[in-house]
């Protein structure tokens, strides 16, 4: 990772001009500033789950936003019954691994929007469960007063370190999807997704990494949730419902689906521009919002990462272009000896 | 019984008006591989145009007019022109994403340029029941029945019989070949927009005397569309009907007899089982060799 | 000589910022078979897609019977005589064998009544192909979807004729039925250009040979000669013919 | 010249688009009648709205960005759920919140800053409850709700209050927002053998089940609270809600002379009939605005102290429409209504009076 | 002499279209056999009903004497048997390096303790190796989508190598591939026949290649075995010249 950056100075220089912005901007900014950000932090690890899920491997889900819930209510039940945070994340790892590895199923025998529907169709369960089952979600009324957890003597209650506490957060969960997109499983999911049939004759257990694909994307859906709870303090079933699943697809298409960094300027597009637009265009934000992400996969559909990708490919096709020129004997180097 | 039947009819008419819809769809994947996320909307916005069109004191007939015009137009080229054309090539997603904004994009609009009310519609088809075994059914219902059935014979003719049609399929199915075969690809998938916007405008002027015009309208119409399009069979027009009248008749039967707080979970449910024992869906074809 | 069919002048071409074609310039005399030969990637498809209009040429000029084609759309050149059978698969895999044939001619639908008679011989050319006239293409063997768009591409009747590659997948006893068909196009009077790895068969048939590498037109010479030359049949050929 | 800031938090977009863009309305047609009338103790009041997206959590961040911008009160949301945990934030910073839900127990979490602009479901149940036993002397009633917080508190509201009249719940139906097949439901209904159904939907699907029930021929009495017998359910349902009865609370089409003056006044301005969101909307601005003038002076800190146990003559504001008076808890006691459908227009057959006139 | 893979009375229907109807044959260890027979008779169907790709409707399928009938790919693949099909089918997005590394990584170790092994699974020198030989050294970085059509052969007919396989069948490995190149591809494949006793069963309409390759011949036509012998047997046999080779 570090010979990685002190191979490229530029992205260095980036990487450090992010983490001080990550670090250092939350001071300036008002509770607001600081909610949105913890917000942008969370549904980024959402958003990265699901860019597991769909961009590495390929599955279609629309039904990581459950996953989100799952996480929210395990915590929210749990915790406002006196638990601590780690409890319901302990249990939230396990359930979503569980629910999404069950979930990968259906993508054993289809594809694509068939898949879709499939995923869609157990994000509106959830949403049903959610809502109906009373005993246990409280349904429609919703849970309120969920606490924030103290870590380390230090209450997170204060919003600066709430934010700090789901920025650490998002910092591990990132780390831990690097370091497997980098290991020979981020191949074989690249595989999956390009060329399941070759994938399978290569030994490629496609069964098992698609599962694989589904239980770790869902369980990083189900920990954003654990740490949403506490940051919204209250939930009900409707943030859940499919508008979120579209929300967290929007994010990883528009940030560029497949890359690493895709989902963090997603989440950037789809949590904080709506709240900057406010600010200028009044009731027609989500208009503005709306025609932006337009504009912004018609300019770029392969999303932002697409087209930064497209842009730094010119000097590797210029290398490329000369390597190819200098190869293999040719008639005119012969006729020459 | 006389209930049971009740809920048959019923769900059968509902049906009707999810078959339209979802013709629209099955008609966008088979003639351009494209999936529209703002069908919904698509049916919600022509309804609008009426409205103004009434408002400034057209009739009905040339309000009709207009806004199959206005569709045509709006809904079909410049949809084409303006979010399908740079998207067409770079697969489902991006572009389903970009109708999902669409989607949003129209609803709000309506929302905050006309009204966020919702506002009766007259019917092109007279408001009177009619009793079918001993149930009651307007023939608003049987207008749009009779008009789902016409869309998916015509357009199924059109594709299957016709060379245009051919053109059209062959565009979607592989459109390098088709141009270098000289098929007009731009014109093929302009022409597909275009009917789609057409079907899509008939829709509205049908449906919203019983949905009424408001901004929020598409939303669930547009999924329970899409899911009829599903069980039905995505590549074959007339599953379109299959999947219409199935989810009608199966949320009625639902929610009659299993559990109201449910009911919407149980069409989820045959989707489920659908796509899992015939992935094709139930008019559906097997889309192509694998291996 | 006679005048060239088809001239290639300069053309630069590639894919993105990538240049494949740097100044290729060669022409085709009228009415033979031309082979172009050379290693894998050296260019060959490239050039044919550049020609026939889905690759933009980016500097040069084509001309064709004297006319600068340069950049035009299939369409146009279909309407103009050319016709390209391109490399690897190329169907419609959803609709059936016949209407994938069909398909071959919507340039010319209204002045071509005879249609049915046209598939007709492409059927007795590749009966396999009647037998499955109306399954979905995707079923068919590749051989056999080799064979419909060879079928599709003779549909009707160009002037010059692109084929790259027809041999890919073809038993040897209908590669012996394509050339054929190839050399009853040229006693026809049509001009071909004709790709291909399967090198000896196919300059065996042909008049001309263009050996092409890094994108340029290295050789161009009777077919013959080029054949029994020891450095192209050791560069291009896999070494001298063992008979 | 100095601004009084009030910050509101509604729903303008999702699924409570059209409950809270009313609400909005209703709140500006009120500010522009008192900065036209010189203001709030001769300072204009500026109002921006923020939209909740109909999300606790969008809403929650918004009214966190509102008293960042220290409000001197804050206006909604109007759906239950966003309120109880916006109020929380409210009540931590002792900003004083107006706001539009009914749910019963949003005054009884012991948030001290919350003031009503409408009955609470703790108020309204009770006399329709009593309506239907004692005077329809219904011992059957069938409920037909939106299965949502608004719908889902309505519903429980209803169910304790008929019970603990000795009326059983014989058919209780869930249905969706935004539902537009009521065929199953009214098949349900009409198997029940009931003697009257309650109806507790949102505007257009009040007016769908309206046209199933009639198209399926039930003559049962059908009840409903305020929604029911509101103007746009009547327009859209057409001759099938003439008959509908129930509780008002609030309406625009009470015979009020000073209700009918805002009627008109808001179709001159939006050019739609307004609904009883619209007036929750407008009632929370000038319930500020006798908060305010009771102190004399612009204190957000004693704006709640104010309004509490405020009561306030419709003679001497205008624009409260009606008397009312808040009590501890922040909620009100005032008349309502009970209303039936005649001929396509909402008759006022009696008016209840305040519980404590 | 040891079998490895035996063909007992495969069948394969597609409704009524018998693409395979009955096939059976042995092929023996260490030895190269061709496969060949007209277009549509059936040869790409019997790979894929014998390497699990489709279910065979009738019939069974034994590897070193164990039944693997309708055996998932992955599983053969990892039991040491590789295989190409004849469309081209790499992965276009990937670069011709990582192309090769996957072909090679999942025979090494666990799922678990590849996680946490070296990001090339150890098999990177393998691929660079495979990539000079075939001459592409310059293109290793390169997407494989963007390889020209015999490339993307070559890297197919490569990677099905990368795993040291024990028993390879490939479909058409030849077609397109320049002559030059088809030399080094016979030759690499004599070379993993010999030096890793690998065992190939080739599917080739190029004559030269196969009857100069293969040590036996299975000749197919409809379905059905039509003929089986050494190369010359085969070029001599009528019935083949007539269904088959033309002249
Ligand atoms: N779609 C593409 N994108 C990027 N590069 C490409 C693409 N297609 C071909 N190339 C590159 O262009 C070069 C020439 O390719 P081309 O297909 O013309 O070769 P060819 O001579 O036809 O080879 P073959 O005999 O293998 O078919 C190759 O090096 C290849 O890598
Ligand atoms: N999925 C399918 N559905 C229907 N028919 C099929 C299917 N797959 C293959 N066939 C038919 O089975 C026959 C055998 O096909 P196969 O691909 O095995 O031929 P092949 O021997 O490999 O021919 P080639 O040399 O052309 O590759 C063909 O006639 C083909 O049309
Ligand atoms: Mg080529
Ligand atoms: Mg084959």
């Amino acid at each position: 990772m570090i010979a990685l950056l002190r191979s490229r100075p530029a992205a260095c220089a980036l990487a450090i001009g992010v983490a001080c912005i990550l670090l250092f901007l939350p001071l300036t900014l008002s509770r607001f500033g600081n909610y949105m950000l913890a917000m942008w932090a969370v549904m980024t690890i959402a958003a990265m789950g699901l860019n597991l899920t769909l961009g590495y491997a390929g599955q279609v889900s629309l039904a990581q936003g459950a996953f989100v819930g799952i996480g929210a209510y395990a915590t929210a039940i749990m915790t406002v019954n006196g638990w601590p945070l780690y409890a319901p994340l302990l249990l939230t790892v396990a359930l979503c691994f569980a629910i999404g590895w069950l979930l990968g199923y259906p993508a054993l025998r289809v594809q694509h929007h068939y898949l879709a529907f499939v995923t869609l169709s157990f994000a509106t369960l959830a949403y049903l469960v959610f809502r109906n089952e009373e005993w246990l979600t409280k349904g429609t009324y919703g849970i309120f007063g969920i606490p924030r957890p103290t870590l380390f003597g230090v209450s997170l209650k204060h919003h600066l370190n709430f934010y700090y506490f789901s920025l650490a957060w998002l910092v591990i969960c990132a780390g831990l999807m690097l370091w497997l997109v980098n290991s020979p499983w981020g191949r074989a999911f690249t595989a999956l997704r390009e060329n399941p049939a070759r994938a399978q004759s290569l030994g490629v257990d496609t069964r098992r990494y698609t599962l694989m694909a589904f239980a770790i994307g869902s369980t990083m859906g189900g920990v954003a949730g654990v740490l949403y709870a506490p940051l919204v303090e209250f939930i009900d079933p409707n943030p859940f419902g499919l508008p979120l699943s579209f929300s967290l697809l929007l994010m990883v298409i528009v940030g560029g689906s497949g890359y690493f960094l895709g989902p963090a300027l997603g989440a950037l597009i789809a949590v904080l521009l709506p709240e900057w637009l406010r600010d200028y265009t009044q009731g027609y934000y989500l208009i503005a919002y709306a025609l932006l992400v337009m504009v912004l996969l018609i300019y770029s559909p392969s999303g932002i990462l697409g087209w930064v990708e497209r842009r730094t490919a010119d000097a590797r096709t210029r290398r490329a272009s000369l390597a190819r020129q200098a190869a293999v004997p040719t008639y005119d180097a012969g006729s020459a000896s | 019984m006389s209930t049971f039947s009740t809920l048959i009819v019923g769900g059968l008419a509902t049906g009707a008006i999810y078959a339209v819809v979802a013709i629209g769809f099955a008609l966008l994947w088979q003639a351009s591989q494209t999936i529209n996320f703002a069908q919904g909307e698509f049916v919600m916005l022509p309804a609008f145009f009426a409205l103004i069109a009434m408002g400034m004191g057209a009739p009905y007939w040339l309000a009709a007019l207009v806004t199959i015009g206005m569709s045509v137009v709006i809904l079909g080229a410049m949809f084409k022109q303006m979010l399908v054309d740079p998207m067409i090539k770079h697969g489902v997603l991006p572009m389903a994403i970009a109708t999902m904004a669409l989607a949003i994009f129209m609803k709000e609009s309506v929302k905050d340029l006309y009204s966020a009310e919702a506002y009766p519609f007259p019917s092109l088809v007279p408001d009177r029941n009619l009793a079918i075994l001993g149930a009651n059914i307007s023939l608003q219902h049987i207008g749009i029945i009779v008009t789902a059935i016409g869309a998916i014979i015509g357009l199924t003719l059109l594709l299957e019989r016709t060379s245009i049609g051919r053109q059209m399929q062959a565009t979607a199915q592989n459109p390098t070949v088709a141009r270098l075969l000289g098929i007009p690809v731009e014109r093929m998938i302009l022409l597909t927009f275009v009917i789609n916007a057409v079907l899509v405008s008939i829709a509205s002027l049908l449906v919203t005397p019983i949905y009424l015009a408001k901004f929020s309208s598409g939303e669930t119409l547009g999924l329970a569309a899409f899911i009829a399009a599903i069980i039905g069979g995505f590549n074959q027009l007339r599953g379109a009907i299959i999947g219409g009248f199935l989810l009608g008749v199966v949320d009625n039967l639902a929610a009659a007899y299993i559990s109201t707080q449910y009911r919407s979970a149980v069409p989820l449910f045959i989707l489920i089982a659908v796509i899992l024992f015939r992935p094709h869906g139930i008019a559906g074809r097997k889309e192509e060799r694998t291996v | 000589m006679s005048e060239p069919v088809l001239a290639l002048e300069n053309v630069t071409a590639g894919y993105g910022r990538m240049t494949i074609l740097n100044g290729t310039t060669f022409s085709v005399p009228r009415g033979g078979i031309t082979t172009v030969i050379g290693p894998n990637g050296a260019g060959k498809s490239t050039v044919f897609k550049t020609i026939f209009g889905m690759l933009p040429a980016r500097a040069g000029r084509i001309g064709f019977e004297g006319r600068d084609i340069t950049n035009l759309p299939p369409r146009d050149l279909l309407a103009a005589g050319i016709c390209y059978i391109p490399q690897g698969r190329n169907i419609f895999p959803q609709l059936s064998v016949r209407h994938n044939i069909e398909l071959g001619a919507v340039t010319a639908a209204r002045r071509l009544d005879d249609l049915p008679r046209r598939i007709e011989r492409a059927f007795e050319r590749f009966p396999a192909l009647r037998e499955k006239a109306s399954v979905q293409a995707s079923t068919l063997s590749g051989g056999q979807q080799k064979q419909l768009e060879i079928a599709r591409g003779l549909l009707l009747d160009p002037k010059l004729i692109l084929i790259d590659e027809p041999s890919i997948g073809l038993s040897p006893k209908l590669v012996q039925e394509t050339f054929a068909a190839l050399q009853e196009l040229r006693a026809a009077g049509v001009t071909i250009l004709l790709i291909e790895q399967n090198a000896r068969s196919a300059l065996e048939i042909s008049d001309h040979a263009l050996v092409l590498e890094l994108g340029q037109a290295r050789i161009f010479g009777p077919a013959k000669e080029i054949l029994h030359d020891p450095r192209v049949a050791e560069l291009f050929l896999g070494g001298l013919a063992h008979d | 010249q100095a601004q009084v800031k009030i910050a509101c938090v509604s729903e303008l977009s999702g699924p409570g688009a059209t409950v809270g863009i009313n609400f909005r309305n209703g709140a500006n047609l009120a500010i522009d009648e008192i900065n036209a009338a010189g203001g709030l103790l001769g300072q204009k009041i500026e109002m921006n709205c923020a939209d909740s997206q109909t999300n606790p959590g969008v809403a929650r961040g918004l009214v966190q960005k509102a008293l960042d911008a220290n409000p001197y009160a804050v206006l909604g949301p109007v759906y239950s759920g966003s309120i109880k945990v916006t109020a929380q934030l409210t009540s931590e910073s002792g900003v004083t919140n107006v706001i539009g839900g009914e749910a019963a127990e949003l005054t009884q979490m012991g948030l001290k800053t919350l003031i009503r602009t409408s009955f609470g479901q703790q108020i309204s149940m009770p006399k329709l409850a009593a309506y239907m036993a004692d005077d329809l002397k219904a011992k059957n009633v069938a409920v037909i709700w939106v299965n949502n917080d608004f719908g889902k508190g309505g519903r429980d509201g209803i169910t304790k209050e008929l019970k603990a009249r000795g009326v059983t719940i014989s058919a209780d139906i869930s249905t969706e927002a935004a539902q537009v097949d009521f065929a199953a439901d009214v098949a349900k209904l009409k198997q029940a053998e009931v003697d009257a159904v309650f109806i507790y939907l949102h505007e257009e699907e009040s007016a769908r089940i309206l046209k199933e029930i009639q198209k399926q021929g039930i003559k049962k009495p059908l009840i409903g609270e305020t929604t029911l017998l509101n103007q746009k359910v009547i327009e859209l349902a057409g001759d099938a809600a003439n008959g509908v009865r129930g509780h008002v609370g609030l309406t625009a089409d009470a015979p009020i002379p000073s209700i009918e003056a805002y009627r008109h006044k808001f179709m001159a301005k939006y050019n739609y009939v307004p609904d009883h969101n619209s007036m929750k909307g407008y009632l929370g601005i000038y319930t500020i605005k006798a908060g305010t003038q009771k102190m004399g002076k612009l204190d957000p800190k004693g704006l709640t102290a104010a309004l509490k146990g405020l009561s306030v003559k419709a003679a001497d504001e205008p624009g409260m429409l009606m008397d009312v008076s808040i009590d501890q808890n922040g909620d009100l006691d005032r008349i309502g209504f009970l209303a039936e459908v005649q001929n396509g227009t909402t008759v006022i057959t009696k008016t209840l009076p305040a519980l404590k006139p | 002499m040891t079998k490895v893979l035996e063909i007992h009375g495969i069948k394969k229907h597609f409704g009524g279209i018998r693409a395979v109807d009955g096939v059976s044959f042995d092929v023996n260890k260490g030895e190269i056999l061709g496969l060949i027979g007209p277009n549509g008779c059936g040869k790409s169907t019997l790979f894929n009903a014998v390497l699990g790709q489709l279910e065979p409707t009738a019939g069974r399928v034994m590897l070193d004497g164990h039944d693997i009938t309708g055996m998932r790919p992955a599983r053969l693949s990892r039991l040491g048997v590789s295989r190409t099909f004849q469309l081209l089918q790499v992965f276009p997005e990937m670069s011709v390096r990582e192309n090769l590394i996957l072909a090679g990584q999942e025979h090494r170790g666990t799922m678990v303790s590849r996680l946490f092994g070296p990001r090339d699974a150890g098999l990177g020198e393998a691929a660079d190796r495979m990539i000079a030989f075939f001459k592409m050294s310059h293109l290793a970085g390169e997407k494989a989508g963007g390889l020209s059509y015999g490339q993307q052969k070559l890297l197919d007919a490569a990677m099905a190598f990368m795993a040291g396989p024990r028993l390879v069948l490939l479909d058409e490995p030849a077609g397109g591939v320049n002559l030059t190149m088809l030399g080094a591809l016979k030759e690499r494949l004599r070379a993993i026949n010999s030096e890793l006793g690998a065992t190939f069963v080739v599917i080739e309409h190029n004559m030269e290649f196969v009857m100069s390759l293969c040590q036996r011949v299975v000749v197919m036509a409809e379905g059905r075995v039509l003929a089986i012998g050494t190369p010359a047997e085969i070029r001599a046999n009528p019935a083949v010249i007539d269904a088959y080779l033309g002249h």
